[in-house]
């Protein structure tokens, strides 16, 4: 990767309505442990650094890398940020 | 807005309907149904549920034997298995899932089955799974293999049933269309079955397990429909698999059961509440009445009609038996599971159910089931297959370059990879583990008896003779587990065919059924359970003929178990049995171009019983060190496979066989045995006896693999060779990169 | 001498523990839950493997901090021998009761598969008098068993002999080919710094019984049974 | 949960030193499919709603939750937001 790499940041979420096994396990863990009644959702981030023009050029491969391989569209979502 | 009659055709269309079944069902209630009663008729006259255009087919497999607890028609099929023990086995099919989400659609499939095995209150103690992929190189292959893998191994090892066996095989006619098919067996004491039964009227009727959400809705419609421009749009209705619930509902589950709880009870798999209910009311030849705004709910704002066809997973419902339902209470709740009470048991023979106290659904039982739709649909007879003239048959310059090739296959490769990821030890009860011998070995609890599994189908023989090639399944999965010293028992099937609208298709399916129950009858292993698949095609192109075969067989002594690589130097191979070799469908054909022509093997189902009845006979007597069963890629390949296990070679003259030479090596002999022993006189004296072919080939040993024929040296390679090119097999097919 | 088995939601091999115990060794087994507050009567206790809390979040992290835990730990101070197979490694680490933690396996498949182990460090209640010249063949079955400390607590680890089991070859190796998961240093399996409380990915006991086809992981369950009667 | 719940995210990476073996498969992947190369770093993000007097006790309480259950130590760090 060359110096001027930009970093971004894809977060990759459960599409509203798909279970999340973890969220639950978590959330009665949470509240075996005192802290009350909560409601957890869990997700991925990929902290990706790239070589691009600029940060425009980089949200879009970042956005064509999450449709290609970091998201599973059946199932997910997906947000794109770039510093 | 909730949609009111009139239905439009086009709602009528996506609930699965013709315009006719419409009209009966309008007849029959002597109404326009509500909504939610449009959607319970719509998933239980389903082709998943209802078994519509198969039912009058399934009718000719042999069903009883002195062994059979229970037969096809509750959740899985029980076998006396000795001492007071059964086994309770099935299998099923994830396919139309599976393409859509790998991971989870397989996952959920080992979830569905296992919950299967354990409402009849066995636990469940092993899992297999048979697998059809596209072609290697087909660009979604890799992702779809690691996809599924991944799913199976991850539900499997979560839940602590071990993974101990199945099959996998790679061909064109599944690239649109895979096959994920999982088995599970379980152990009970025979007079402790529990049936899905909604018995006794007044008994409440209670919900346990994971909260209902919008998952999957559609899905049992989903699996009677072929694929085509669309499917994308029905991705989220899929499924997600929680291993760690289903564990804790395993552990409920059979612990409300021993203690006596239960007057029924029946897991929510495909079409969820309304299936599980409509089938135990049936059963029973009760009534039920539920509170749907009752059911836990995971997401806000469900209504009845999704919360009828919601196939989230992880569900049970159990009838109590009254009076008892604070000790349900207890355990369920001991387990961290959800439950409620959400309805009774009535003697009305109506299914009906309230929102909030208002009849949203009200329906005899009898018209969801027994009056479901049966077609006998139009079929075609099979064109009979046309012998290849052996001049017809491709040159072979180089046979030790075939034989190598065909180890590279991924078809017959080492399927190491795949069992890797599987955990197959857990329960501390696996004698002969995947890739040991030619079928898993698993001990009963508590006794010193094994029960040995296999799974198979080959598809090409199917697609040229489905008659011929679904018996031939069963012979196969018959012999793997004689092979390792079992007496074969019982089949289970998962019937995967293309789309049952199309009489050539409706022709193999009925020609299969026929191969099945012939090779059943003769092997006295009736069929106790299964699954039909149907509608397995995309865009009008269908799956080979896919009738798989599940078997189970018993041992007395577990320890006896028998795997297939020849163990030391020294011993005699005999080969069992006299099969002629075939050319027609296999593999080496496929090196060669299309494999889809000439004959397939002879299915001789009569003949394969003696080779069977022989083996087993041997292994009484202690003459088997190892046994493994000709099948793709024919003797040669079968005496490569056996050097493998230990590294011990083989010298074999296959001078007294017949044929052209590359039938002679790589003919599918379906029905011939690769036997090592250390009494080669005793073993050819008992096969005499018996009234079997037995031919002395020639001694292990070495580190090499020497075939002769006619005093030429055809094939003479390292085994350490072969062997790394049988292992590169299945991990060059997903090192490859591909799209989701 | 009796055994106690903690079990946590979703451990699947307590009962193959307890089987071990009652079965091979002809010794008492206790099978205790995640809530209880007391191990009932150990001399020894086994974490088992499996996936407690569907191994979501992280491998071990919630059952570490069960009620049932509270009570494992004083077990554990006051020198009681504790044996975390497996999850219960993975719990022992999430817990502190011993340095470090299990991550994704390197190949990031699950592995179950026979591995090969020296018994190294110094000797433990579960590896005094078992062979040393000799590796063991024991299985591993995980998604999870790649062992990561730093710099600092690994020298210790090293230098301490608290370093109990490692991966290497049949032929004693100990090199990357033997790895099945990226761990450091190839360890498969620790201890504390008083030596009684061993965590280990591999599980011997699945293979304890000729019918399953090796008998190198009884060792652990004789040695145990050897120190304290 | 109450209505008037908070919403805050947790994010948990890997120390710096922690070798990423997912990251790596990732880049990889990128590679294979013609991103050509990146570097990748993966995390995790629990979005959690619980019942909090106001954004700080929300912080606070996160703050626990995180030490508490949802990183270890030993490889992770973590990271508080609240909208
Ligand atoms: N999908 C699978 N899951 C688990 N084990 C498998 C799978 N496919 C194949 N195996 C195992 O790999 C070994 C070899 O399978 P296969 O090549 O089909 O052998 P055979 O030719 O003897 O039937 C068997 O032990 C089988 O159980
Ligand atoms: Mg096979």
């Amino acid at each position: 990767m060359s110096e001027g790499a930009i970093k971004g940041k894809v977060t990759v979420r459960l599409r509203p309505g798909v279970l999340d096994v973890q969220g639950k396990a978590i959330a009665n863990a949470l509240a075996d442990l005192g802290f009350g009644d909560t409601e957890v959702r869990v997700g991925k981030v990929f902290e990706v650094s790239l070589d691009a023009a600029d940060a425009d050029a980089a949200r879009a491969r970042l956005a064509e890398m999450a449709t290609g391989l970091l998201a599973n569209p059946v199932m997910e979502t997906f947000e794109i940020e770039v510093d | 807005m909730t949609p009111t009659p009139p239905y439009t055709p086009e709602v009528i269309r996506q609930h699965g309907l013709t315009p006719d079944e419409y009209a009966r069902l309008e007849a029959l209630l002597g109404r326009a149904p509500t909504w939610p009663e449009l959607g319970v008729f719509s998933v239980m006259w389903s082709e998943h549920c209802a078994y519509k255009s198969s039912r009058v087919h399934l009718r000719r497999l042999p069903t009883t034997g002195p062994r059979v607890i229970q037969g096809p028609g509750e959740n899985a099929g029980v076998v006396d298995a000795g001492d007071g023990w059964a086994v309770v086995f099935k299998m099923e099919s994830h396919n139309h899932p599976s393409f859509i989400e790998p991971l989870q659609g397989a996952a959920t499939g080992v979830g569905g089955i296992l919950r299967d095995v354990f409402t009849m209150g066995a636990r469940p103690i092993a899992l297999l799974n048979a697998l059809r992929f596209g072609r290697p190189d087909h660009p979604r292959t890799p992702y779809l293999v690691k996809g599924v893998v991944g799913g199976i191994g991850g539900y499997g090892n979560c839940v602590g049933v071990p993974t101990v066996g199945g099959d996998a095989s790679f061909d064109a006619c599944y690239d649109g269309n895979i096959l994920v098919n999982a088995f599970a067996l379980g152990v009970a004491r025979a007079d402790r079955i529990f049936l899905g039964r909604a018995e006794g009227v007044g008994n409440p009727v209670f919900y346990v397990g994971s909260k209902t959400g919008r998952d999957g809705i559609h899905g049992a419609t989903m699996a009677s429909e072929e694929f085509g421009e669309g499917s994308e749009a029905k991705r989220p209705t899929v499924q997600v698999g929680d291993p760690f619930t289903e564990k804790l509902l395993i552990e409920a589950s059979l612990e409300v059961m021993g203690a006596d709880l239960l007057a029924g009870v029946q897991d929510m798999g495909a079409a969820g509440l309304t299936s599980s209910s409509c089938e135990m009311a049936s059963r029973a030849g009760s009534g039920l009445v539920l509170e749907l705004d009752r059911v836990p709910m995971r997401e806000t704002g469900m209504t009845p009609y999704e919360l009828l066809l919601s196939e989230s997973q992880e569900r049970m419902l159990m009838v109590c038996k009254r009076g008892r339902e604070d000790e349900l209470l207890a355990i369920v709740r001991r387990w961290g599971l959800d439950v409620c009470e959400v309805g009774r048991v009535t003697d009305s023979g109506r299914f009906v159910c309230r929102w909030h106290g208002d009849v949203v659904v009200d329906v005899p039982v009898g018209a969801l089931v027994d009056e479901a739709p049966c077609y006998d649909r139009p079929r075609i007879e099979p064109p009979s297959p046309t012998p290849l003239a052996d001049a017809d048959l491709p040159p072979m310059a180089d046979a030790g370059a075939d034989l190598r090739a065909l180890l590279a296959t991924p078809t017959i490769g080492s399927k190491r990879w795949i069992y890797r990821q599987y955990d197959h030890m857990v329960q501390t009860g696996t004698v002969i583990r995947p890739g040991a011998g030619d079928a898993a070995v698993v001990r009963l609890p508590e006794t010193q008896r094994g029960v040995a599994m296999s799974v198979d189908c080959n598809a090409r023989y199917c697609a040229l003779d489905p008659y011929a090639g679904a018996g031939l399944a069963v012979v196969e999965s018959a012999l793997n587990v004689a092979c390792v010293g079992a007496r074969p028992v019982a089949v289970t099937d998962c019937l995967n065919f293309a789309s049952p609208e199309r009489p050539e298709v409706m022709g193999t399916f009925a020609a299969a059924i026929d191969g099945i129950a012939a090779a059943c009858a003769a092997l006295e292993t009736p069929v106790v359970s299964g699954n039909v698949s149907l509608y397995n095609e995309t865009e009008g192109r269908g799956i080979h003929p896919t009738p798989m075969i599940g078997m189970v067989a018993l041992m007395e002594d577990a320890a006896a178990a028998v795997g297939s690589g020849f163990p030391t130097d020294g011993l005699a191979v005999v080969v069992l049995g006299e099969a002629p070799p075939a050319l027609g469908g296999s593999v080496w054909l496929g090196l060669r171009g299309d494999p889809l022509r000439g004959l397939p093997p002879r299915l001789d189902p009569a003949a394969a019983r003696k080779v069977i009845d022989a083996l087993l006979a041997a292994h009484a007597a202690g003459l088997v060190a190892s046994a493994h069963d000709v099948s793709e890629g024919g003797l040669a390949v079968a005496l490569a496979e056996c050097t493998f296990a230990h590294g011990v070679g083989v010298a074999a003259d296959l001078s007294a066989g017949e044929g052209p030479l590359p039938a002679r090596l790589f003919g599918e002999a379906i029905g011939t045995v690769v036997v090592a022993t250390a009494d080669r006189d005793a073993l050819l004296a008992l096969a005499q006896r018996l009234g079997v072919t037995a031919w002395f080939v020639g001694p292990t040993g070495g580190d090499r693999v020497v075939i002769t024929v006619d005093e030429r040296r055809v094939v003479d390679a390292g085994v350490a060779d072969l062997r790394a090119a049988w292992e590169a097999a299945l991990p060059a097919v997903v090192a490859a990169r591909g799209p989701l | 001498m009796r055994f106690t088995v903690v079990s946590f939601p979703g451990s699947n091999c307590d009962h193959d523990c307890v089987r071990v115990v009652e079965e091979v060794l002809g010794e008492q087994a206790a099978l205790v839950r995640h809530t209880a507050d007391d191990l009932d009567r150990p001399d020894v206790v086994l974490l088992p493997g499996g996936f407690s809390y569907g191994d979501y979040l992280r491998c071990g992290a919630i059952a570490a901090r069960a009620p049932v835990m509270a009570a494992v730990r004083r077990f554990a101070e006051g020198g009681g021998p504790v044996l975390g197979i497996c999850n219960g490694f993975q719990v022992l680490t999430e817990c502190g009761l011993l340095p470090g933690a299990l991550g994704r396996n390197a190949g990031l498949d699950f592995v179950c598969d026979d591995v090969w182990l020296t018994v190294e460090g110094r000797a433990t209640p579960f590896t005094r008098g078992v062979r040393r010249d000799a590796p063991l063949r024991v299985p591993v079955a995980h998604h999870d068993g790649c062992y990561f400390a730093d710099d600092a607590t690994l020298a210790r680890l090293e230098g301490e002999g608290q370093v109990v089991f490692r991966y290497v070859d049949a032929a004693g190796r100990s090199d990357a080919t033997a790895n099945p998961n990226g761990s450091r240093a190839n360890i498969a399996g620790i201890c504390n710094a008083a030596g009684n409380v061993v965590g280990m990915m591999p599980h011997p006991e699945r293979c304890a019984e000729p019918l399953l086809g090796g008998v190198d992981g009884r060792l652990l369950f004789d040695a145990v049974r050897g120190v304290l009667s």
